[in-house]
Formats: structure tokens, C-alpha cells, sequence
């Protein structure tokens, strides 16, 4: 079964020599810089750590160029052959289609001018070089997600943004409530690898021993006639990946507390780059899924129940990055909506946009942190348009793209996710009205909450003390990146025009991955429907009034949340509402719906409890209580608490032997 | 007669290097030599390493001894040659842990590096042992030397209590294989593992009493392995033997008795009735020592401050991982069906087991020679700031034990597991889970002690005074590096560990073995060239 | 008639010395248990001879009771330990335990023994059984090579009896 | 072979009886290692149990005929005075540490 795919593969891939380097260049950054970073100076830190990157980025846009040359098929370059044993035939290989050319623009990009912004946020650190060793390795991670020719290279880089994260989180602070953040993240994190090692297992056991998403493609097919309850398995084991990556409900508990780590790591990690690895994933294995009708709908729902619950949450947080933290939650949320319901060029859409709004907003969070000292709370913000004019005018930018202003890019790529979702076929009408209203009603949430923050950061009166006001400034090197990305925010929805102008770049350019083909229905409508799965193939209809309308109704729902914000928060201070602290819905959004304490009362206290358990019964209890001193011993030995297993008696050992042997015994003969 | 001894030479060598080293030590003033004796025996390792590698080449996948003398005793197949190999590679990088690490326990003495030498040659034997008596008394050779070199340390009340419980609990362990060597043979008649293989096989022996047996000589080897519950020796013995003891312990002790075992259920109880049959069967047992160790193994690793007792209580969870790799092996295999599972997982799983550890414990016994050994973690505090290297490779082998990708345990487990799953036909899936939510759990711990080295602090009212040995950071570098190289580029390694599994299916099958004859006539050579496995 | 009288003498005689050993009465000092243990040898040895291993029989006077037996009594006179550093036996619910599963294999076992061999009496021995020059002949062509590899074992022995118990050397 | 010999060669005495004998020995040393204290009263027990082992190898021998049991012995015994060489220097070291050979002393290492 192999060599059919392999011809095919052949000539399907075009050999590309430049693919590698750009995976190598951050690697490479962040072996010099983590070998002898030390003892070399800031800027030779700084070329080795910045230039890899944006050279990467260069790389990127010359095998880009590339690639839109190509009349059909996708770049690839294999290095080696990592595995290969008897079903098993895996090679570490890089391939370029259209999909991964878009994120690899995006993460390059971006990482690139967040290189470039760390530079001054972290000038005075004396961690420099190890910091940017992490960052790099980071980007090599990442770009490995991204390039990955099958799903182990992918999960490689999965695994390796996930520990990065942790690394950038946890060791940056010598305090302990912040590295737990960062095991928080990383076993969160581990919770979804996990699901998404075991839907692997079980796609190689049907696959006949591949992994190249290109040859997985005939496996969906012929899963999709002879195994659909597996294959819908394994659909939701790589949403259960993708939840704990892009931290969807139920895993998305890290992503705030992930906050700990350095404004720039928050902006090129947690929200532009790492944690939408989710939604690349779903896209990435979209032949899948659109087999796969269930799965479909609980990814829809996942996608639209997060991006409600967050935007909610984020309402009433005062800490400008948690703010922005569930922010990114529930935007990554209508990605995930998107991709259930079937409209993968938007969640790939939004997913860019979002890059560029959402690395803005952090690097704006982070430049005014960085001027205000180290101040987080936005109720001791206000009036910083005087001082940090940049920073405000690209904050707004973004501000007014995310809430979806018409002719910011968010505008675009959130009302194409409100567009698919009303008109697509793949379900009945009523839950796919449930999935729009729940993201319209996010969306009227987001335009409230994101002017809050803006109205009581830049505007009304200033609210901390004197001497950090003072002092308060913007530097260049950080004003730079916040310039380019406010462009692209305000710029980065042309790619994406709505359908009716028929001048719907990014899905021209998807078309060859996605697998969408123009066609008509029988009334003549035009039809966009995906080819994988026959029958199951679901359409949505194009109409240019439908459209015209739901643009509408979503901008007056944006400009209703906008007004509100604007009426409530745009005051001098001794005016601004004062938060319903006793109202039941305040302490149930604050307390983020008790969620951390539901998973404290259900999955941590219990585990820590069996383990404490184990300790007092079969430690102490058992072993020593019981077996050693007498069962009168024992209570009064429970309460002990943390003295454990082994006694240190040899007899007691060799008693478990001999009682083991016993069991082994009596149960075999 | 030349010829038989080429091929025991990675055994002669090993020996030799062992008299060498103690007339040595005899020999040459006191404290002048050592130094040079630690090089002598690595070359000497090496040199068997050397052996191995070209009696791999010379031996066909299937082939038995081919010569009179040892055939009885040895079987030499690529798998037992494969062993051999992460035997002496453990017993090198030992070695050079060792070299500055005595002097500074005070216990260094020439005997050390013999008693290296001779447990390794015992672990060696126990690997190509083929019959039930050359097979105990390896085991006894390594066992002996090894409860000597954890009690090494005379002066340390810890090295020596640890040494007793490891006799006493050991000679109980020997008690225990020695029974039941001896009900397989009153079973059958016989103390050859073919020739029980072949009673059993062919009904001739007696059932109850062999399946006695056979339940003692799992409990005797999971004593061996620490597998649960017969592991509670390893936490007490790891933690108060020296740490370049305890590496060695770790990795040689598992891989030999890993080896046996394998070697041992394959080739005398391989019948389907006695493998996986309705109630009587090995794998239902080692399918329940897995499930118990892994998970007793990490609940207990979690609450562990001392980075030995935390790696013993690793070890043991590992042993559970490992065990799944002797339900891959197929019952009957007859060459291609052979070629769909193998059991190449546990070497290649032992091979990077291996590598992390030595370079754990090489960590602990630089940061632990200037005698603050038995304190917890906070010895590792800000290891990072003080030695960037030793950090680095520490950090390497917990990612490789945690099963990050691109390290060998990645590859390890993926072998393991993928063999697993493709083996039983998704019998073994629920076991799989099992396994990769240990693993994930593992994380914690694991990952605790990166944290340590990395964002705590040195405490500063105890400054800890790291040992300065260039041989023992060449050792833990190397297997750092071979960590990450089997991590990246492992196709070469899981080849010939598959090529190892294939040999132990061969060999160990009584039909496909070549008959072994009576005392009068030479063995017959048997040399089935196995299908290239390597490819497709 | 003669080897069953004889054989119950000698198994009486080894369990009951044996046991002497362990329970408390008399093994609590060692010196009597290692006494005792000398005498269970000697039964034990005569069993052999029932089961025509003469050699053994032999092997066992010379070796266990004559040299290792020795080596425990030097030990225990070395250490010359008082009543008090003997210290209180004392009973605790691992030990009764473990004596009941100990007790439990024991009974399966030989549940298992006897349904395997039954009670049919032995056959007579072949000519040769049991002499040395059986057994010299296995020892030295088919189990050459563990006869080696136990010289090493009884080096390795040696060593450790000198590392373990010598005095500090510098 | 002496006609002495030669008749008790006759033994009408069933195979399981020495087993049962050997195993009730296996089952004594197997208490002794788990209750007694005294660390050199362990080592003895120990004997006890490769005595009782050897007993059913010489047994299940003259049962197969077969002289393999007898080579397992030889080597038992040879183990077993290597073993009794290092478990006595241990019990040395011991003293030496604790002042004491009690099993109970040995607690310095556990959790």
C-alpha cells in the first residue's frame, strides 16, 4: 500500500532545499545563545537571537514565493528517515502547502516583530540570553508544528512548544506560585497530548503504518465507509489535544494563569502562535473531521460554549492581561466553532487576524506595563493616551478589530465565522442557531469588555500614583513592532473580502488544501462544498443578502457594546460604576465560574487525597501500623500524616514478597 | 577450541580486565594507581563493546552457539548480544563515574573496578544463558558483586545497611529461583531451556508443578527488575548505595534480569497454554505486575524529595513499561508473521533507559561526592547557575525518562507501545492508555527536579562543593548525547533491536531452534537467515 | 521396612532440629541455633543417602557442616554478643502474615507434589547413579562452563569478604 | 557399590514424601528470614532454605533418573559458601555501624 502513495507523493511534493534552514535557523539561535550565551555580549545575543528569526522570516517568504508559482502540489523536503521498522515508516520531513505557507507567514512574522519588542522589554534582565535562547527554541518548536510532513514531526513540535511554554513561564520567576503556573500549563497541556497520542495510536493501527497527512487522507476515506465510529474516536481525541493546546473548555484553566510569564512570551505564545496549534491541527487533519458528522458537532459546540463563557468572564477581570488572557480563550473559541462547522478558511481567516490584533494588544498591554512599572490593574490605569501615544493608537486599532468595526480585519474573519455557521447545511436549523447566537452574543460580549479595558487604560483620568506617571515613556524599538502590527490589524482583512465582492483571496489560496469546490446547487445558488466524505459532503449557501444582513446585525451588535462601554467608563474616576461585588452573576464571572475550584474539588483533592491515602493506610497504616506494630498502633499511627511506605524494615519487604508470591500462586496454578 | 573462545571474547575480555584490575590493586602502592586502573577497565569494556559488535556481525539472526564446548551453556544470538551491549555500555560509563567519585567517598579501592568487571560479566551470561544452572549461577555472580559494591562505602552506615537488605532479600530471591529451577525440572526432567521448552510443549510435562515453577521464577525475577510488589527493596538499596553503584544497579541489574526473563518465559514456557491459556497463563501474571508497577511505582516517585529514592521509584514504574514489552513477543512465530511484532521494544526501551539514568545518577554522584549524598533535593538547587553541563545532561535525562520527543525515551516508549498495539490487534490498547497516563503523570516529578536545577536558588547556608571530574562529565555527556542522537536519529538502533527481537523469537522457539543432541554429537548449527527485517 | 524407619528418623530428626533454629527457645541464642542447624545437616545428609546421592551426602558434611557451619560459629563468637544485644523477639501482624502465607504456599505446594508424583514409590537407580564418576562426567563436558564461571563466583566471594569486613585501609 | 547401599537403593519410599519433607524445611527457613531478628539466626535460615531446595533437586533426580539434580547441588553448595562468606562480612559491617546485628536496627534508610 505504500509504493502507490509514495509515486503519487512524488509527485505531488516538489523538493525544497530552503525548508529545513528555516526550521534550523531558531534552532541554531538557540544553541548559541543557550551554550555560550553567557558570556557574550547583548548584542551578539541579540543578532543571534532576533536575526535567526527574521531570517527565518525571509526564508519563509522566498519558499512562500515559491510555492504560488507552482501550478499544482506543495513543497516538501525530507531529512532523514527518523523510524522505520516493521509497519512503521516514519521520516522526519517538512512539507509547505498553502495552509502551513499561511501560518508560517504569521508565525514567523509575528515571532519576528515580537524578537524585535523583546529587545527593549527585556533589556535590563540578566537573563537576556537565556531568554531569548528559550524564545528561539520556541520558534523552532513551532515552525516544527507547522512544517511537519506527518503527525509524529507535528506532534514533536507539540510537544516541544508545550515545554518551552513551561519553560518561559515557569523558570523566568524564582518564585513558586509562578513555576506552578507553569506545571499548571504543562499538565494541562499533557492531558490533551495525551488524548492526542492515543487518537494517533489509533490512527496508525488503521492506516496501515502511516502518518503523512498526505496518505492519511485515503485512511479518513476508507475509515470514513468501514470504521466511522473509530474514526469519530479518533476525531475527538485530537479535539481533546487541541482543547488542552488551545485551551478550549474543559482545559483551558492554564491559559490565564499562564500570565505569569513575560508580556512578549504572552503575545507570541498565548495568543498568536502556540496556542491556536489546536485549530491548526483540526484544519490540518479537516479530511477527517468533515468525515465525521459527530465529531463535527462537538467540536461546534466546544468552539461556541468557550467563546461565550470567556468573553463573559473576561467582563468583569481588572488585570489587563487576564483580560486579554480570556480574550484570546474565546476568540480561539469561534475558530474552534469554525472549523465545526465547516468553515475552515475562516477559522484559518481569523486565526491570522487574530495574530495580528491580539500580539498587538499584548505588546500594547506590555509596553504600558513596562511604563507604569510592572502595573497590571487597570482600575490604577486611565489618560495614558498623553503618554504612550503609539501605544494607544495601535491599541484602539486593535480594539476596533476585534470588536469588528467594518474594515478592521477582525471584522472580516469573525463575520465569515457568523456567515458559515448561519448558512451551513451540515446540520438542522436549531442547534446551528444555538452555535451563531451563542457567538453573536460573545461577540456583543467582546466589544463591551475590550472598551472597558480601553476606555479605562487610555482614557478618563489617571488613577495610580505620581512618581510612576512621571516616569511613564515608550521606547522605539518597542514602538516599532506595535506600529507594524496596528497596520496589519487594521489591514489584514483584505485578504479575506467578503464573498459577495467575489475578491476572497485566502480562499482562492486555500482551495487546493481545504479541498472547497465551486459548484452550483440545482436552483442555480452557488454551492461551496468539500469533497472528503461523499455523501457526508455538506454545502452552504452563498447569498449576497444573507450576508449584507448578518454584516449588520453583527456591527450593531458591536457598535451596542462599544456605546455601552463608552457611556459606563468614560469618566473621571469618582464616576466609574462601582462593580456589583454582591450580585450573584459578578461573583459567579469573577470567580471565573468556579471552575478552578471545581477541578481543585474534583481531580487535584482527590489525587492528592489518594496519594495522602495511600500513604496513611498503606504506608503507615498497613505496613508499619498493621504488619509491624500491632493493630492496637495503628490509629493513633494514622495521624501521623506524611511518613510513608517503607519502614525500613527488611522483614516487612520480604512479608510482601512472600504474600505476593502467595497471590501469584494461588491465582496462576 | 580457539574458536569457542572468540566467541566468549567480550566474556574473556571482561574477566581478564576483572584479574587485572585486583592484582593491580595488589600490587601497586596504595592510592597510585587508580586512576589509571578506572582507564584500563573502560578500555577493557570497550573492548568487549568492540567483541560484541563484531560477533554481531559474524552471527547470523538465527544462529545457535556453532561450536561444541559452550553450547550447552550459551546461546549467542543477537538479541543476547544486544544486551551485552547496554550491559558494557552502563558498566563503561559507570566506570568513568567512578574514577574521581571514590576518592572522594574515601573507598577508593582497586576492588571496585573488579567487581564492576565481574558483574558485568555475571549480567553478561544471564543474557545468553541457556540453561536453568549457567543461569543461576550468572545470576549469583552478579548479585554477589553487586550487594559488595553497595556496601562499598564501609564507612557509611547507609552504604552498608543497604547492602544487607539487598543480601538478605536477595539470597531470599535466590531461594525462590532455586525452587523453582527446581520444579521446572521436576516437571520435566531437564535443566535446558530448550528441552523444557520442548516438554512443555509437547505435553510431556507435568502442568501443575511447571506452572509452580514458573510462578517462582517470575517472582524471583521480578525481585530482579523490582517489579511490584516485589520491589521493596530498590527505594532503601538505591538511596544508600554510592551513586555510580546505583547507576549501574539501575541499568545492568534491569537490563540482565530483563533479558533472562524474556529469554526464559519465550523459550521454556512459550506454549500457548501456559503464555496466554484461559486461567493459567505468564501473561495475565506480567499483564498485573505492569498495571502494579507502573502506577505504584509513579504514586510513590511523587512524594520523593531525594533524587535517588525518586529515580529507584522511577525505575520501578519503568519496570512496569518494560514488562508490557514481553507481551509483544508472538507465541508462535513462524517468519513473517514473526516480522509483524518483535520484541525489539525492550532492547531499544533498556538502551535508553539506560542512557538516562547513567547520566541521573552520574548527576547525583557529582553533586553528592562531597557527602551530601543523602540530602534531599535542595542539593540541586541552582545547578544551573553553578554547572550549566551537569544541568543540561540532568535535564536531558529526566525529558528522556519523561518520554519527551526527540530523546531515545520518546522513542522508546513509541517503539514499545506501537509494537504493542500492532501486535495484539488492539487487545493491549486499554494497557497502552494505562501507560501514557503513568507517563503523564511521571511528568510531575520528573520535571520537579529540572525546576530545582533551573529556577531555585543554591541554599546558601550550605554551599555545596560540586566534584570537578572530567571522566565523569565525558560520561554523563555521552549519555546525554546519545540520548538525543537515539532521539533523532534512532532508525539505526530500533533496526537492530528489532533484528535482536527477531533472534530471541528464533532461538527461542524449540521448533525453529536447531535440535540440540545428545552429549556425543557436536550442536547442530542452525543458520535460518531471517527476512530482512530492516526493510520493507 | 529399614529405609522407611530410617527415613522417618532422618526427616523427623531435620525438621525438628531445623525448626529448633527458628523458634525462639533455642535460636535466640545463636550459637545454639548454629548447633542445631549442624545437626539438621547431618540428617539432611542422610537423606541423600536414601536418595543415592552419595557424593552430595558427602559434600554436604564436608562443606556445610564442616565449613560453612565453621565460619558462622567463628562469627558468632567474634561478635561474643550479650543477652541484651540479642534483643526481644517480638510478634507483630507482618510476621503472622507471613507465616500464614508461607504456610498457605507450603500446604499448595505440596498438594501439587503429590498429585504430581503420586504416591508410587521411586524405581530402583540405574547402575552408576549417584557415583562421582557420573557426576564428574556432567560437570566437566555438558556443565563445563558454569564449573568456570563459579570460580569467578568464589573469587568475587573473597573479595567481598575482604572489602566488607577489613579495617580502614590508609 | 556395598550391598548396604545397594538395598537402601531399594527404597520403597514414594517421591512426594521427600518433597513434602523438603518443602516443610523451605517453609521453616522462610519463617525464620521473616521473624527473627537476630540478622546471623536470618542468615542460618537462609541455609535452610537452599538445604531444603537441594533436597528436592536430589529428590526430583532419582526420580528422573537423571543426575542433573545432583550438578544443580553441587553448585547450591558452592553459592551457598560464597554467600555465607559475604553475609557474614555484612553482618560484621553491620556491627561495626550499629553495635548490634538486630534486623530491627537496620532502619536508618526509608521514607
Amino acid at each position: 500500500m505504500q509504493t502507490g502513495n509514495a509515486v503519487e507523493s512524488a509527485d505531488f511534493f516538489t523538493h525544497a532545499e530552503l525548508l529545513p534552514w528555516i526550521v534550523l535557523l531558531p534552532l541554531l539561535g538557540a544553541a548559541i545563545n543557550g551554550l555560550f550565551g553567557k558570556r557574550m555580549s547583548k548584542g551578539a545575543v541579540t543578532f543571534f537571537g532576533v536575526g535567526s528569526v527574521v531570517a527565518a522570516f525571509v526564508l519563509s517568504c522566498i519558499e512562500v514565493s515559491r510555492l504560488a508559482e507552482l501550478e499544482s502540489g506543495a513543497l516538501a523536503s525530507t531529512l532523514w528517515t527518523w523510524f522505520s521498522s516493521f509497519e512503521l515508516h516514519i521520516d522526519i520531513a517538512f512539507s509547505l502547502d498553502q495552509l502551513s505557507a499561511v501560518l508560517l507567514l504569521v508565525v514567523t512574522g509575528v515571532g519576528s516583530l515580537i524578537h524585535i519588542f523583546s529587545i527593549g522589554y527585556m533589556r535590563s534582565d540578566e537573563g537576556y540570553w537565556k531568554y531569548f535562547s528559550y524564545l528561539n527554541l520556541f520558534m523552532f518548536s513551532m515552525l516544527l508544528l507547522i512544517l511537519g510532513k506527518n503527525l509524529l514531526v507535528l506532534f514533536v513540535g507539540w510537544e516541544g512548544v508545550g515545554l518551552c511554554s513551561y519553560l518561559l513561564i515557569g523558570f523566568w520567576f524564582k518564585d513558586m506560585p509562578k513555576a506552578e503556573a507553569g506545571q499548571k500549563a504543562f499538565v494541562t497541556n499533557r492531558v490533551g497530548d495525551l488524548a492526542f497520542l492515543i487518537g494517533a495510536f489509533i490512527l496508525l493501527f488503521y492506516s496501515q503504518g502511516t502518518l503523512d497527512f498526505h496518505e492519511l487522507k485515503q485512511t479518513a476515506a476508507s475509515m470514513h465507509t468501514d470504521q466511522p465510529v473509530e474514526l469519530t474516536i479518533v476525531c475527538l481525541l485530537f479535539l481533546v489535544g487541541a482543547c488542552g493546546k488551545s485551551a478550549q473548555i474543559p482545559l483551558y484553566v492554564w491559559l490565564p494563569d499562564a500570565m505569569a510569564g513575560p508580556t512578549p512570551v504572552s503575545a507570541l505564545i498565548h495568543a498568536a502562535t502556540m496556542v491556536t496549534a489546536g485549530v491548526y491541527l483540526m484544519v490540518r487533519t479537516n479530511f477527517m473531521f468533515s468525515a465525521s458528522e459527530t465529531a463535527m458537532t462537538v467540536v461546534a459546540i466546544v468552539g461556541a460554549a468557550t467563546a461565550l463563557m470567556a468573553a463573559t468572564i473576561a467582563l468583569v477581570q481588572n488585570d489587563i492581561k487576564k483580560v486579554l488572557a480570556y480574550s484570546t480563550v474565546s476568540q480561539i473559541g469561534f475558530m474552534v466553532a469554525a472549523v465545526g462547522v465547516g468553515g475552515y478558511v475562516a477559522a484559518v481567516f481569523h486565526l491570522m487576524t487574530h495574530a495580528f490584533f491580539k500580539a498587538c494588544l499584548f505588546l500594547g498591554a506590555g509596553s504600558v506595563i513596562h511604563a507604569l512599572h510592572h502595573e497590571q490593574d487597570i482600575r490604577k490605569m486611565g489618560a495614558l493616551k498623553k503618554k504612550l501615544k503609539v501605544t494607544r493608537w495601535s491599541f484602539l486599532i486593535s480594539c476596533l478589530a476585534i470588536a469588528g468595526i467594518p474594515l478592521f480585519s477582525g471584522f472580516f474573519s469573525k463575520d465569515e465565522i457568523l456567515f458559515t455557521a448561519f448558512t451551513t447545511s451540515h446540520w438542522g436549523a436549531d442547534p446551528k442557531m444555538y452555535v451563531f447566537g451563542m457567538l453573536l452574543l460573545a461577540a456583543f460580549c467582546t466589544a463591551f469588555y475590550m472598551f472597558r479595558l480601553y476606555f479605562l487604560t487610555f482614557e478618563g483620568e489617571y488613577r495610580g500614583d505620581k512618581h510612576t506617571w512621571d516616569h511613564a515613556h515608550e521606547e522605539t524599538v518597542m514602538n516599532i513592532p506595535l506600529m507594524v502590527l496596528g497596520f496589519l490589524a487594521a489591514a489584514g482583512g483584505l485578504l479575506g473580502l467578503p464573498h459577495f465582492t467575489h475578491a476572497h483571496f485566502l480562499h482562492g489560496w486555500l482551495q487546493p488544501v481545504l479541498g472547497f469546490v465551486k459548484g452550483k446547487a440545482p436552483d442555480g445558488t452557488p454551492l461551496e462544498f468539500i469533497q472528503v466524505g461523499g455523501e457526508n459532503a455538506f454545502t452552504y449557501v452563498h447569498d449576497t443578502n444573507t450576508e449584507l444582513m448578518l454584516m449588520g446585525l453583527s456591527v450593531l451588535v458591536a457598535a451596542i457594546g462599544i456605546l455601552l462601554a463608552w457611556r459606563l467608563y468614560k469618566r473621571p474616576a469618582s464616576e466609574l460604576p462601582k462593580a456589583p461585588v454582591d450580585a450573584w452573576w459578578h461573583r459567579l464571572l469573577s470567580n471565573k465560574y468556579y471552575v478552578d475550584e471545581f477541578y481543585d474539588a474534583t481531580i487535584v483533592r482527590p489525587l492528592r487525597g489518594t496519594a495522602n491515602l495511600l500513604h496513611k493506610v498503606v504506608d503507615v497504616g498497613l505496613i508499619d501500623g498493621l504488619l509491624v506494630k500491632g493493630p492496637a498502633k495503628t490509629l493513633g499511627k494514622i495521624g501521623d500524616g506524611l511518613r510513608m511506605f517503607q519502614n525500613g524494615d527488611v522483614q516487612a519487604y520480604a512479608t510482601v514478597v512472600v504474600v505476593g508470591m502467595a497471590a501469584a500462586l494461588f491465582f496462576i496454578v | 577450541m580457539v574458536d569457542d573462545l572468540l566467541l566468549i571474547s567480550p566474556l574473556l575480555i571482561v574477566t581478564v580486565m576483572g584479574l587485572v584490575s585486583l592484582l593491580v590493586g595488589v600490587f601497586a602502592p596504595a592510592g597510585s594507581f587508580k586512576g589509571w586502573l578506572a582507564f584500563l577497565t573502560s578500555f577493557g569494556f570497550l573492548a568487549a563493546l568492540g567483541a560484541c559488535y563484531m560477533l554481531w556481525h559474524e552471527t547470523s539472526a538465527g544462529a545457535a552457539f556453532s561450536s561444541q564446548s559452550f553450547h550447552y551453556s550459551l546461546t549467542l544470538d543477537h538479541f543476547g548480544l544486544a544486551l551485552c551491549g547496554v550491559i558494557l555500555l552502563g558498566a563503561l560509563l559507570a566506570t568513568l563515574t567512578a574514577v574521581h567519585y571514590l576518592p572522594a567517598q574515601k573507598s577508593d579501592h582497586a576492588e571496585y573496578y573488579a567487581l564492576i568487571a565481574f558483574s558485568a560479566l555475571g549480567m553478561m551470561i544471564m543474557v545468553m544463558a541457556a540453561d536453568l544452572l549457567t543461569l543461576f549461577v550468572a545470576l549469583e555472580v552478579m548479585s554477589i558483586s553487586i550487594y559488595i559494591l553497595a556496601g562499598f562505602k564501609r564507612d557509611s552506615s547507609f552504604s552498608t545497611e543497604s547492602a544487607m537488605k539487598y543480601f538478605i532479600l536477595g539470597s531470599f530471591a535466590s531461594a525462590i529461583l532455586l525452587l523453582g529451577i527446581s520444579f521446572t525440572y521436576g516437571a520435566t526432567g531437564t535443566i535446558s531451556m530448550r528441552e523444557i521448552g520442548l516438554a512443555v510443549a509437547g505435553g510431556d510435562a507435568h502442568s501443575e508443578l511447571a506452572l509452580f515453577g514458573m510462578v517462582m521464577l517470575i517472582v524471583a525475577f521480578g525481585f530482579k527488575i523490582a517489579a511490584a510488589p516485589f520491589h521493596m527493596w530498590t527505594p532503601d538499596v538505591y538511596e544508600g548505595a554510592p551513586a555510580s553503584v546505583t547507576g549501574f544497579m539501575a541499568v545492568g541489574v534491569k537490563a540482565a534480569g530483563f533479558g533472562a526473563l524474556a529469554r526464559l518465559l519465550l523459550t521454556c514456557f512459550g506454549a500457548p497454554e501456559y503464555r496466554d491459556g484461559s486461567a493459567v497463563s505468564w501473561e495475565t501474571l506480567i499483564v498485573i505486575l505492569a498495571v502494579i508497577s507502573m502506577c505504584a511505582g509513579n504514586l510513590m516517585a511523587l512524594a520523593q524529595k531525594n533524587l535517588k529514592r525518586m529515580l529507584a521509584y522511577s525505575a520501578i514504574a519503568h519496570t512496569g513499561y518494560l514488562l508490557m514489552a514481553l507481551l509483544v513477543v508472538p507465541a508462535s512465530s513462524d517468519g513473517e508473521q514473526a516480522l509483524n511484532a518483535l520484541g525489539g521494544g525492550l532492547v531499544f526501551y533498556l538502551l535508553a533507559y539506560t542512557l538516562a539514568n547513567v547520566a541521573a545518577f552520574g548527576v547525583a554522584a557529582a553533586v553528592g561526592a562531597r557527602g551530601v549524598e543523602d540530602a534531599g533535593e535542595e542539593a540541586y538547587a541552582g545547578l544551573a547557575g553553578r554547572d550549566p553541563m551537569l544541568a543540561f545532561a540532568l535535564t536531558i535525562a529526566m525529558l528522556s525518562l519523561l518520554g519527551i520527543p526527540l530523546t531515545a525515551g520518546f522513542m522508546g516508549k513509541l517503539t514499545l507501545f506501537g509494537e504493542l498495539l500492532s501486535s495484539g490487534g488492539g487487545e493491549y490498547l486499554w494497557l497502552v492508555v494505562v501507560a501514557v497516563v503513568n507517563s503523564v503523570v511521571s511528568a510531575y516529578y520528573y520535571l520537579r527536579v529540572v525546576m530545582v536545577a533551573y529556577m531555585q536558588d543554591e541554599s546558601a547556608e550550605k554551599p555545596i562543593a560540586l566534584l570537578k571530574s572530567a571522566p565523569l562529565r565525558v560520561a554523563v555527556g555521552v549519555a546525554a548525547i546519545l540520548t538525543l542522537v537515539f532521539g533523532i536519529m534512532p532508525n539505526k538502533a530500533i533496526n537492530a533491536s528489532t533484528r535482536a527481537g527477531y533472534s530471541l523469537v528464533h532461538t527461542s522457539n524449540p521448533a525453529t531452534y536447531g535440535a540440540r543432541v545428545s552429549a556425543a554429537k557436536p550442536a547442530i548449527t542452525s543458520t535460518v537467515e531471517p527476512k530482512d527485517v530492516a526493510h520493507r | 521396612m529399614l529405609e522407611q524407619i530410617l527415613f522417618w528418623l532422618l526427616a523427623g530428626g531435620a525438621i525438628l532440629t531445623a525448626a529448633m533454629v527458628v523458634l525462639p527457645p533455642v535460636g535466640r541464642n545463636p550459637l545454639y541455633g548454629a548447633l542445631s542447624l549442624i545437626l539438621s545437616f547431618f540428617f539432611i545428609s542422610g537423606l541423600y543417602v536414601l536418595l543415592v546421592a552419595h557424593v552430595m551426602a558427602v559434600l554436604q558434611v564436608l562443606v556445610y557442616a564442616g565449613a560453612i557451619m565453621v565460619l558462622f560459629i567463628f562469627v558468632i563468637m567474634l561478635l561474643n554478643l550479650s543477652d541484651k544485644e540479642l534483643g526481644q523477639s517480638r510478634k507483630t501482624t507482618a510476621q503472622f502474615i507471613g507465616v500464614l502465607a508461607v504456610s498457605a504456599i507450603a500446604v499448595k505446594a505440596i498438594m501439587v507434589v503429590s498429585s504430581a508424583t503420586g504416591s508410587k514409590a521411586l524405581m530402583a537407580a540405574d547402575a552408576g547413579f549417584g557415583t562421582v564418576d557420573g557426576l564428574a562426567d556432567l560437570l566437566f563436558r555438558q556443565f563445563l562452563f558454569p564449573f568456570e564461571l563459579v570460580s569467578i563466583l568464589l573469587l568475587v566471594a573473597v573479595i567481598g569478604a575482604v572489602v566488607l569486613a577489613k579495617r580502614r585501609l590508609t | 557399590m556395598t550391598p548396604l547401599l545397594a538395598s537402601m537403593s531399594q527404597t520403597a519410599i514414594p517421591l512426594s514424601w521427600y518433597l513434602a519433607v523438603a518443602l516443610i524445611l523451605f517453609a521453616i527457613g522462610t519463617i525464620g528470614v521473616l521473624t527473627r531478628r537476630n540478622a546471623l539466626v536470618v542468615l542460618m535460615s537462609v541455609e535452610i532454605l537452599l538445604n531444603a531446595v537441594n533436597l528436592t533437586f536430589l529428590a526430583f533426580a532419582r526420580h528422573h533418573d537423571n543426575m542433573d539434580g545432583h550438578v544443580v547441588t553441587f553448585f547450591v553448595i558452592a553459592v551457598a559458601a560464597a554467600e555465607a562468606a559475604v553475609g557474614l562480612a555484612l553482618v560484621l559491617g553491620i556491627f561495626r555501624h550499629n553495635r548490634s546485628v538486630n534486623v530491627d536496627s537496620m532502619t536508618a534508610l526509608r521514607n
